[in-house]
């Protein structure tokens, strides 16, 4: 084992290290800003040059096995053995790589972003502590652990989008988080029950190297843990039907969204996935429910970002689109297609909203300095701010770019990847055309609620007050830093995996193979002419081109109303503005009702009625109720007495003889 | 012949019309001389039997008659002190004490 | 092993009724200074400790003849001379020590001044000493009526009370009436066997096969009621509410007590000695008896909300659970008897004694929430009166649990294990009108300022309840050395058939 | 250390210590002024933690024997002894309470203002009946000192209770006292059936469990008295409506205790004598369904219930009918995994939700009221508390890390082989656990500021921080360590598991036919 | 003759003893009880207890039915006052159940007593012969008896002394 790969340990004690400074600091000493900054940042820099490490040590490694490094017994229980043990290997590496290296960037970020924030060091201290169960998440040598980084994420997400708790939306929506993640955690835990009882272990290499001894292709049970580790995912990934929790945890600060809610946490369903492709490749029906929910999901948020006003909330839907994508990859085959457009997410999301967030700050700052209560993310508020915010203006266009899809960029090849081939697999079943042209309808609209995003926040006139335009001004260094490498991932990122058809092709599908190579044996080679090939490439291109400039020409930014002047939406523009009214159906159809019968059948009806009133209280009712006609049956007449004696007498004499 | 089985049965009718008495009368000094009945009941039966089984039937009648004298005198000394309370021996009268 | 006594020579006969005898002198000599000084208060006081004094040295006798183990040399006849006697004549004797000892306050502040009180309470003593030790029907039928009489008298001794006095008439009333019954049943068994004394009636019963011989049964269940009446089982127990309620405080702790013991005890020494043979026929009837009267005394205390009455009842609870030790007809159940009636003795005077504290004129208008506060007013009264109360309810750590255990083991050990559920069933119930009565003391606060001042316990009194406590904790923790006396006291009750015949 | 222990006779004496310490604590505690009592107290407790303390280290690992075993005569003539001896189950359990007991007093330092003495000796009395019941090997003995138990708390309710403490502590005594008297005929039955057929009459654990099978076909009507009166106590739905009521009128420390330590002597005796006893009874086909039925209802009831509560303490008692019902499953289940589990959840049920129910009376002291509507944006106000109350909470979630966790993964895991749906029933109760804790932390620590008189109130003191520090280190120790616990009781379970398996199978001559375990 | 005695006596005693428990008047009840036991004591010497009979007609007829008057006139309860007795379902739940009563003991006094516990025929009569009709008793009396015998003086102290102290004027 490569020395490097050993200190792999570092990478998660680091940040932890830096959470409980960082938190100590926040109930001791709020006001010690630089201290926490320097402590937030230092141990993620630090951690991101340790995972640089490992992977190298990774990478000069010829083998390609995954190393299991065992800390401790965690939990060992007649024939369960669970350590607590971290895995490095080639998916683990791109992760960590990816997930530090963000990090890191967003944690610069938020040094400019948060400095304000009376909650500085509390912040700094959370956001530590995600970094560490995320690296927790992906190193995880076992389901078990990776559990444990799965609900901590979980917990990191709760805790930032509640950041500022004073409000109840914020917490309301914390909560929110939490249990929809909860309810596909709910998935994880039965595939891990399925899992054990097939294998007999939990340990991921124990598990896949079992996997195909242990399961029939198709099977029942298969099938079934594949559904339930789907649901798992889901919750996580924001898909369909669990994806609402997302959109409302825009209420966190804005880089948190970066972070968690779009560069990494959310990708953890993918990730899980990825690592157990072994699993789905062996239930085909599986793969084909997860690309479809990914499909699905793709276009159904595409389609409520067209209407948002919410600059946040459009890259939102934005990410939940973008995460479908992901699954239809993992789901028709693509795992290293999947993880590659993971991986240029992270850069351009994390851009997207980085770059959404310099524009709230500046405006936060203009409304602040003139005490006005205006909503700082809506984009009607906002118009022509490019000459405010230059640099922010140009990484957003770049990153505008990638994720529509315009060729060069990173986007447009992991897109590609995934939608040829759902494309390829149409070969095998044609139910993966259909899939492959929602994924192309999706990416139509991309284009064109980016381009709308683009257009309403940086061109046109500004609708910005004219008192606080003068306040309006580009962000700080820090902030414009981490924007500016960002934006050459978002740019570069594309190199890792190019098409067959491109020189240097494939290169991420062939670090990945060692992890992959199990589930080729069950999936068709994907077999793509170089014709089609670029067919598919051109047909991409236009789209991306097409929805830009659908975008250009049919919206008006100059027209464009601020927030408080604007005329309500109707019709089906209404609809889309309220997200399908997906919330307020599971409102009345699961939470409404479950709180009524929990509160009025099961508590005041049943407990305390039923059991307590009826059984308990009313036992003790009847036994005095008996006494009570007993004491009056004793009426202190004498002759009464007598009869009840002679009665008495009667009935035992009686029984004697 | 054999008086027992007869004399048996009076003293059980006339046992039972003491009881009858006791739950018939109102009258506290009724209802004693009712009981004042059934113990003589009680003594018939006792020398009935004596006559087939022995003198300690006898004997117990003396016994008996000891315990009805002194059962009269402590009892009607009772009755006189609830008269003096109540001015009245009327059982239905007599119940203060009830629940 | 032991002290023989022929009873045929006078020294033997004289040795046999030895506490009777010495208690009947001491009455005499109470009956005497009595007569010469009935004045004042103090001349009460002092027939009070001459009375005490009786009843110590009769104890000292009893525990004396136990001690040295007396057994009879020859078949005695008229008197038993077992550790049954011993064991119940020293309860009897405890008892009517303890309600002595309440009474000397306790008259004093009623304003009851007579004397002869204490000779009456000396009188029924020698009547329930000849109910433990009588070996024939006769003497248990004058022993039962010389303590009834006392009591008759006794418990309508406070004059001034029309209460007292109705208390007294219905007792008396009912009691002849029971006697009746009582008496006709000594006949048929007299008939039926032609005999009255317990061991030749055994005899009689095993060797002629008279064991379900329809007088032999009518005569059981004549039995049954004249018993049934004394011990209050349910239906013969109209009258004990009335009655308790009624007569003075120390009468009716007297009457729960030690008369129900005497009861008892001659219903026992009856039941398995002289007709064990025909234990078919009685078990169940007591089986039933016991049943209905632990439910209905348990469940009509639950509706009490005076302390005096819920007391009364909730003894004819435990009649019912004494019955139920009955009900097993082996001596494991008279063991559990002699335990029980001892602890029972113990909490039942010493929750007298507390009652008789806090109220005045009869007590029969102290609530049960008139205790509130009692805690922090009186601790130690407080103290005592929960450990009375968890001790009536059978709670482990008190000796009512180790006497309820007794109970409990004979009945299953019987393999009457549906009873045995019951009996807790009805003590569950119990719960639920003695925890009220802690519940108020240590729960409530005091309604006034000068709540409790004028309750506490006056002189002996003090005494009684701290030695009830503390034995009741004892016995509850270290039960052994009672146990075996009780299980020594019950041994050879009930005669094997087998040793009868080879004789 | 282990020499030193050695020299002085440890393992002799420390169960008998344990069990005397407190009693003579009571006696010091009464005897001093009232303002000196909860020092005395606190150094009773503490003494006592210390001298149970190397029971972690001498108990002898991969045993399933009793260990520290003796007996002295009591009622001999009965054959009931004294009779105490702890294996790894009791040893958690002797341990959670004598780590419980300082923090109870340091719990009640402020809270408790009147009666001082008799408050302290009470809580005394109740450490001697508790470790008495997790050590007594007599079943009298285990008896006595389950029922005496119920006095000290049924005082410290009603004396030192709420508004509705009278009611509580009424229903809390008959509640419980109506299971254990049934229990005392069902003990006294197997006594006598026992010893007809072996000819020696004693109460000792071993001899009756050796012998059990003498009592035949009674075996489902005593495994029912027994299994009623743990029911009670655990408490099983629909058995827990004492349990609100005396959590909520409790103070601080008696619900402390009561969910802490009293809960579990209702599963311990499952684990100690229902099942061992019954095994055929207890793995009956109808048994089986109705308990892990039951376990399962109350786990979602428990938590749905939980969730509507308004009244904070009363959320916490629902849930800890929800996290019982765990238990229960767990115990069922018998897997070792499942078993193991149950017994973690035990002691980490005990340690978060003591800890909850000591937030909620630090809360109420500083408010004086338990409202969850009372409270409100109490983060800014008071962050430690909230951070210390987060963290519980994510603790009693079960949130993987913690303590919370690894108890119910272990159960549900374990349990997934032989009662899959009802485990997947089961495992809802993890999402409706994060609904109700979640949704009460945010009413009371987020949310708007918007009630003046919370504006001021003072966060942790030295002493409260005291109080939850250790709990919060078992929290995170348990959750990432269990092993060492997993280590002590792994030999018992073993014993346990195929004890009841073995005797099922020679009880039953064809397991399996009717009922798939593995 | 001794048969013819024996009903004559029998049926007085039942009639009387039943009109003494129907009377209105506690006089006249009283009058009527004395005929009973006047009837009851002649029934005795059919039965060949002439002692025991005199004894009767002494203490009972005699003495307590005197004192039964006695306290009749002191308490002056011989004047006319409503009734104490009930109205005709009073009645007859009284006699259904007396005559359930006698139904019972009825069907107990069928059965006598076993031939094996009976003396053999005519031994009382010898012993009465021998010994007397008081020794006979007497001699059971004051040897076999002699306990019970000593119990009922304690008795009777007692009845006397609770008669002295209930009844007495001063309180």
């Amino acid at each position: 084992m490569p020395t490097s790969v050993g200190w792999v340990w570092l990478v998660v004690v680091l940040p932890f290290l830096g959470f409980l400074a960082n938190g100590l600091i926040s109930l001791v000493k709020p006001q010690a800003k630089s201290a926490v900054s320097f402590i937030g940042v230092g141990v993620l820099v630090a951690a991101f040059a340790v995972a640089v490490a490992v992977v190298a040590g990774l990478s000069q490694d010829q083998q390609g096995a995954p190393y299991v490094l065992t800390y401790w017994s965690w939990m060992t229980v007649g024939g369960l053995e669970i350590a607590a043990a971290l895995q490095v290997d080639q998916l683990s590496a791109v992760m960590l790589i990816v997930v530090t290296g963000v990090s890191a960037l967003i944690h610069v970020f938020s040094v400019g972003y948060m400095r304000d924030d009376p909650g500085y060091p509390r912040y700094f201290a959370f956001l530590n502590l995600f970094v560490f169960f995320m690296v927790l998440l992906v190193l995880g040598a076992s389901f078990p652990v990776m559990f444990v980084g799965w609900e901590g994420v979980g917990l990191c997400s709760y805790l930032l989008i509640g950041f500022w708790y004073l409000d109840k939306v914020n917490a309301d929506a914390g909560k929110k988080a939490f249990l929809m993640n909860r309810i596909g955690d709910f998935g994880f835990l039965i595939a891990m029950f399925l899992i054990f009882q097939a294998t007999g272990s939990l340990a991921f290499t124990e598990v896949f190297e079992a996997a195909p001894e242990a399961f029939t292709i198709n099977g029942e049970i298969i099938t079934l843990i594949t559904w339930a580790l789907l649901r798992g995912g889901a919750g996580k990934s924001a898909q369909i039907p669990l994806y609402t929790w997302l959109p409302d945890a825009m209420a966190g600060p804005t880089p948190v969204s970066a972070l968690i809610h779009a560069a990494t946490m959310v990708t953890a369903g993918v990730y899980l996935v990825a690592r157990s492709n072994i699993l789905f490749a062996m239930a085909p029906v599986s793969s084909v429910v997860v690309a479809t929910v990914g499909a699905v999901t793709a276009l159904f948020a595409a389609t409520i970002a067209l209407k948002q006003w919410d600059i946040k909330k459009v890259l939102a839907y934005s990410t939940v689109s973008q995460l479908g994508y992901m699954f239809l990859g993992v789901g028709v085959g693509a795992y290293a297609g999947g993880i590659f457009h993971l991986v240029t997410h992270a850069f351009f999301k994390a851009l997207l909203f980085l770059g959404s967030g310099s524009v709230i700050f500046a405006l936060h700052r203009a409304y602040h300095a003139t005490h006005s209560h205006d909503d700082a993310q809506d984009m009607r508020n906002m118009g022509g701010m490019r000459k405010f915010m230059p640099w922010t203006f140009a990484v957003m266009w770049v990153a505008t770019f990638a994720i529509a899809g315009i060729p060069g960029l990173s986007g447009f090849f992991s897109k590609d990847g995934i939608l040829a081939v759902a494309f390829a697999r149409g070969h095998d079943h044609p139910v993966f055309y259909l899939l492959w042209l929602m994924g192309v309808i999706a990416a139509l609209l991309t284009a064109f609620y980016m381009t709308r995003l683009m257009l309403y926040t940086f061109h046109g006139p500004s609708r910005t007050g004219e008192g606080e335009q003068r306040h309006l001004a580009e962000a700080p260094w820090v902030m414009t830093g981490p924007l500016v490498v960002l934006a050459l991932g978002s740019i570069f990122a594309g190199v890792l995996n190019l098409p067959h058809v491109l020189p240097n092709p494939g290169w991420l599908e062939h670090w990945l193979e060692p992890v992959t190579e199990l589930s080729h044996r069950y999936w068709n080679e994907v077999h793509l002419a170089a014709s089609t090939e670029w067919l598919l490439m051109a047909v991409a291109t236009a789209i991306a081109v097409a929805g830009m400039a659908g975008a250009v020409i049919m919206l008006k930014p100059e027209k464009l109303k601020a927030a408080k002047e604007a005329p309500a939406e109707t019709g089906i523009q209404k609809v889309l503005l309220k997200k399908w009214y997906v919330d307020e159906i599971y409102d009345a159809l699961i939470v409404r009702p479950t709180v009524w019968m929990s509160r009025n059948v099961l508590w005041k009806f049943f407990d305390a009625g039923v059991i307590d009133g009826a059984m308990v209280n009313g036992s003790a009712w009847t036994a005095r109720a008996v006494g009570f006609v007993g004491s009056a049956v004793q009426t202190g007449r004498l002759a009464w007495y007598l009869l009840v004696f002679v009665i008495g007498t009667l009935v035992l004499l009686r029984a004697v003889m | 012949m054999d008086l027992l089985g007869s004399a048996l049965a009076v003293s059980a009718i006339i046992f039972s019309l003491g009881v009858a008495g006791v739950l018939l009368r109102r009258n506290a000094i009724i209802v004693f001389m009712s009981i004042e009945l059934m113990l003589n009941a009680v003594n018939l039966s006792f020398i009935a039997l004596a006559q087939q089984l022995g003198p300690e039937g006898q004997v117990f009648v003396l016994f008996v008659m000891a315990v009805a004298a002194a059962e009269a005198v402590v009892g009607l000394a009772i009755i006189i002190a609830i008269y003096r309370h109540k001015q009245t021996v009327n059982l239905d009268k007599i119940n203060l004490l009830s629940g | 092993m032991g002290m023989a006594i022929d009873v045929t020579t006078p020294g033997g006969f004289v040795l046999a009724l030895l506490p009777e005898l010495v208690l009947t002198c001491w009455m005499l000599v109470l009956l005497v200074a009595v007569a010469w000084r009935h004045r004042d208060e103090g001349d009460q006081q002092m027939a009070g400790q001459l009375a005490l004094m009786g009843l110590v040295s009769t104890l000292l006798v009893v525990l004396w003849m136990w001690v040295k183990g007396a057994y009879p040399e020859t078949l005695t006849g008229m008197i038993a001379l077992d550790g049954f006697r011993y064991a119940t004549s020293a309860i009897f004797l405890i008892g009517a020590i303890l309600v002595v000892m309440l009474s000397l306050g306790y008259l004093g502040r009623e304003r009851i001044l007579v004397p002869e009180y204490y000779v009456l309470v000396m009188l029924a003593a020698i009547g329930m000493l000849f109910m433990a030790s009588g070996a024939d029907l006769i003497v248990i039928f004058l022993g039962l009526e010389l303590m009834s009489m006392a009591i008759y008298v006794l418990a309508g001794i406070d004059r001034r009370s029309a209460f007292s006095a109705e208390a007294a008439v219905k007792y008396f009333l009912l009691g002849a009436f029971a006697s009746g019954f009582f008496l006709y049943g000594i006949a048929l068994l007299y008939g039926a066997t032609g005999t009255t004394n317990l061991t030749q009636m055994h005899y009689q019963i095993v060797t002629l096969g008279l064991e379900t011989n329809l007088m032999l049964l009518a005569g059981i269940g004549m039995l049954l009621i004249g018993f049934g009446f004394k011990v209050a089982a349910v239906p013969f127990h109209m009258w004990v509410p009335d009655v308790y309620d009624g007569a003075p405080t120390p009468i009716t702790a007297y009457m729960a007590a030690a008369v129900k013991a005497a009861a008892f005890t001659a219903l026992i020494r009856v039941l398995l000695h002289a007709l064990g043979a025909s234990d078919a026929v009685w078990m169940e009837i007591i089986l039933w008896l016991s049943v209905i009267t632990m439910i209905v005394g348990n469940l009509i205390a639950l509706a009490q909300t005076h302390l005096k009455r819920m007391l009364a009842y909730s003894s004819i609870g435990h009649a019912g659970y004494i019955l139920a030790a009955l009900a097993s007809g082996s001596e494991r159940g008279a063991a559990a008897f002699l335990f029980y009636i001892l602890a029972y003795t113990l909490m039942t005077l010493g929750s007298f004694a507390i009652l008789a504290a806090v109220g005045t004129r009869g007590e029969r208008d102290v609530r049960i929430d008139d205790l509130s506060g009692l805690a922090s007013r009186r601790p130690w009264m407080a103290l005592a009166m929960t450990v009375f109360m968890l001790s009536l309810l059978g709670f482990p750590g008190t000796a009512g649990f180790i006497g309820k255990w007794l109970v409990l083991s004979a009945v299953v050990s019987a393999d009457q294990i549906v009873l045995a559920v019951l009996l807790v069933i009805a003590s569950m119930v119990s719960a639920g009108y003695y925890l009220p009565v802690v519940m108020a003391m240590y729960m409530k606060s005091a309604p006034s300022e000068d709540a409790h001042s004028g309750s506490g316990l006056i002189g002996a009194a003090r005494w009684v309840v701290g030695i009830a406590a503390v034995l009741l904790l004892l016995l509850g923790v270290w039960p052994n050395r009672v146990l075996d006396m009780a299980a020594d006291g019950a041994e050879g009750l009930r005669p094997a058939p087998t040793r009868i015949l080879t004789d | 250390m282990t020499e030193f222990l050695g020299n002085i006779g440890y393992n002799n004496w420390v169960l008998d210590a344990l069990l005397v310490i407190p009693l003579v604590g009571a006696l010091a505690v009464l005897s001093v002024p009232a303002g000196e009592a909860k020092k005395v107290a606190l150094g009773v407790t503490l003494v006592e933690f210390l001298v149970s303390v190397p029971l972690w280290w001498t108990f002898q690992i991969g045993t399933a024997a009793m260990q520290f075993q003796h007996a002295y005569p009591w009622i001999p003539g009965w054959g009931i002894y004294y009779r105490v001896g702890i294996d790894g189950i009791s040893l958690l359990m002797v341990l959670l309470t004598t780590l419980t007991m300082p923090l109870a007093v340091l719990g009640s330092w402020n809270y408790i203002k009147d009666k001082l003495c008799p408050y302290y000796a009470l809580l005394l009395v109740l450490t001697t009946g508790m470790l008495g019941v997790f050590v007594a090997l007599d079943l009298f003995m285990f008896y006595v000192l389950w029922e005496v138990m119920l006095i000290p708390m049924y005082f410290l309710i009603g004396v030192w209770g709420g508004p509705r403490r009278l009611y509580a502590a009424i229903k809390f005594f008959i509640y419980t006292f109506v299971g254990s008297l049934l229990m005392l005929v069902a003990i006294l039955a197997i006594y006598y059936m026992v010893g007809d057929a072996t000819g020696v009459y004693s109460f000792a654990y071993d001899h009756l469990l050796e012998n059990i099978g003498a009592v035949g076909s009674w075996g489902f009507w005593l495994f029912g008295a027994f299994a009623l009166a743990f029911a009670i106590k655990v408490p099983m739905f629909p058995f827990h409506t004492w349990l609100p009521d005396a959590h909520v009128e409790a103070p601080t420390a008696a619900s402390v205790i009561l969910a802490g330590i009293l809960l579990k002597m209702g599963t311990y005796g499952f684990l100690r004598f229902a099942l061992p006893f019954f095994p055929s009874e207890a793995m009956h086909p109808t048994v089986v369904t109705i308990v892990v039925g039951l376990a399962v209802i109350g786990i979602v009831y428990g938590a749905l219930v939980a969730m509507v509560q308004p009244d904070f303490k009363k959320l916490v008692a629902y849930s800890s009918v929800s996290h019982l019902g765990f238990v229960m499953l767990g115990i069922w289940a018998l897997t070792q995994a499942s078993v193991a589990g149950a017994i973690i959840i035990m002691v980490s049920h005990g340690i978060s939700t003591g800890a909850l129910f000591f937030l909620a009376g630090m809360l109420s002291e500083r408010r004086h009221t338990r409202e969850i509507a009372a409270f409100g944006g109490l983060a800014k106000v008071v962050p430690g508390l909230a951070v210390v109350l987060t963290v519980v909470a994510l603790s009693s979630i079960g949130l993987p890390g913690t303590n919370g966790f690894v108890g119910e993964f272990l159960v549900l895991i374990g349990s997934w082989g032989p009662y899959p749906w009802a485990t997947a029933v089961a495992a809802t109760g993890v999402i409706f656990a994060a609904a109700y804790l979640l949704w009460a932390l945010q009413r009371i620590i987020y949310n708007k500021l918007d009630k003046p008189e919370n504006e001021h109130l003072p966060d942790l003191s030295k002493r409260e921080i005291l109080v939850l520090a250790p709990l919060l280190a078992c929290i995170l120790w348990i959750g990432l360590y269990p092993k060492p616990l997993l280590d002590r009781i792994e030999a018992s379970t073993e014993h346990l598991i195929t004890t009841v398996q073995e005797q099922r199978a020679s009880v039953a001559p064809t397991p399996g036919s009717e009922e798939q375990v593995p | 003759m001794l048969v013819f005695n024996f009903w004559f006596f029998s049926g007085l005693a039942i009639i009387s003893a039943l009109l003494c428990i129907t009377r209105r008047s506690p006089v006249v009840s009283a009058m009527w009880l004395v005929v009973t036991m006047f009837s009851i004591a002649a029934l005795y010497i059919i039965l060949g207890a002439q002692f025991i009979g005199a004894i009767q007609v002494l203490v009972y007829a005699g003495a307590i039915m005197v004192l039964f008057l006695f306290v009749i006139m002191l308490l002056n309860l011989g004047r006319d006052e409503p009734t104490d007795l009930p109205g005709w379902w009073g009645h007859a739940i009284t006699f259904g159940i007396g005559t359930l009563l006698i139904v019972e003991l009825w069907a107990v006094t069928r059965i006598v007593p076993a031939g094996e516990v009976r003396l053999p025929a005519g031994t009382m009569d010898r012993v009465m012969e021998q010994e007397g009709v008081v020794g006979a008793i007497s001699s059971t009396l004051f040897r076999d008896f002699l306990v019970p015998f000593e119990i009922t003086s304690v008795l009777l102290l007692a009845a006397v002394v609770g008669a002295v102290v209930l009844a007495k004027r001063r309180i």
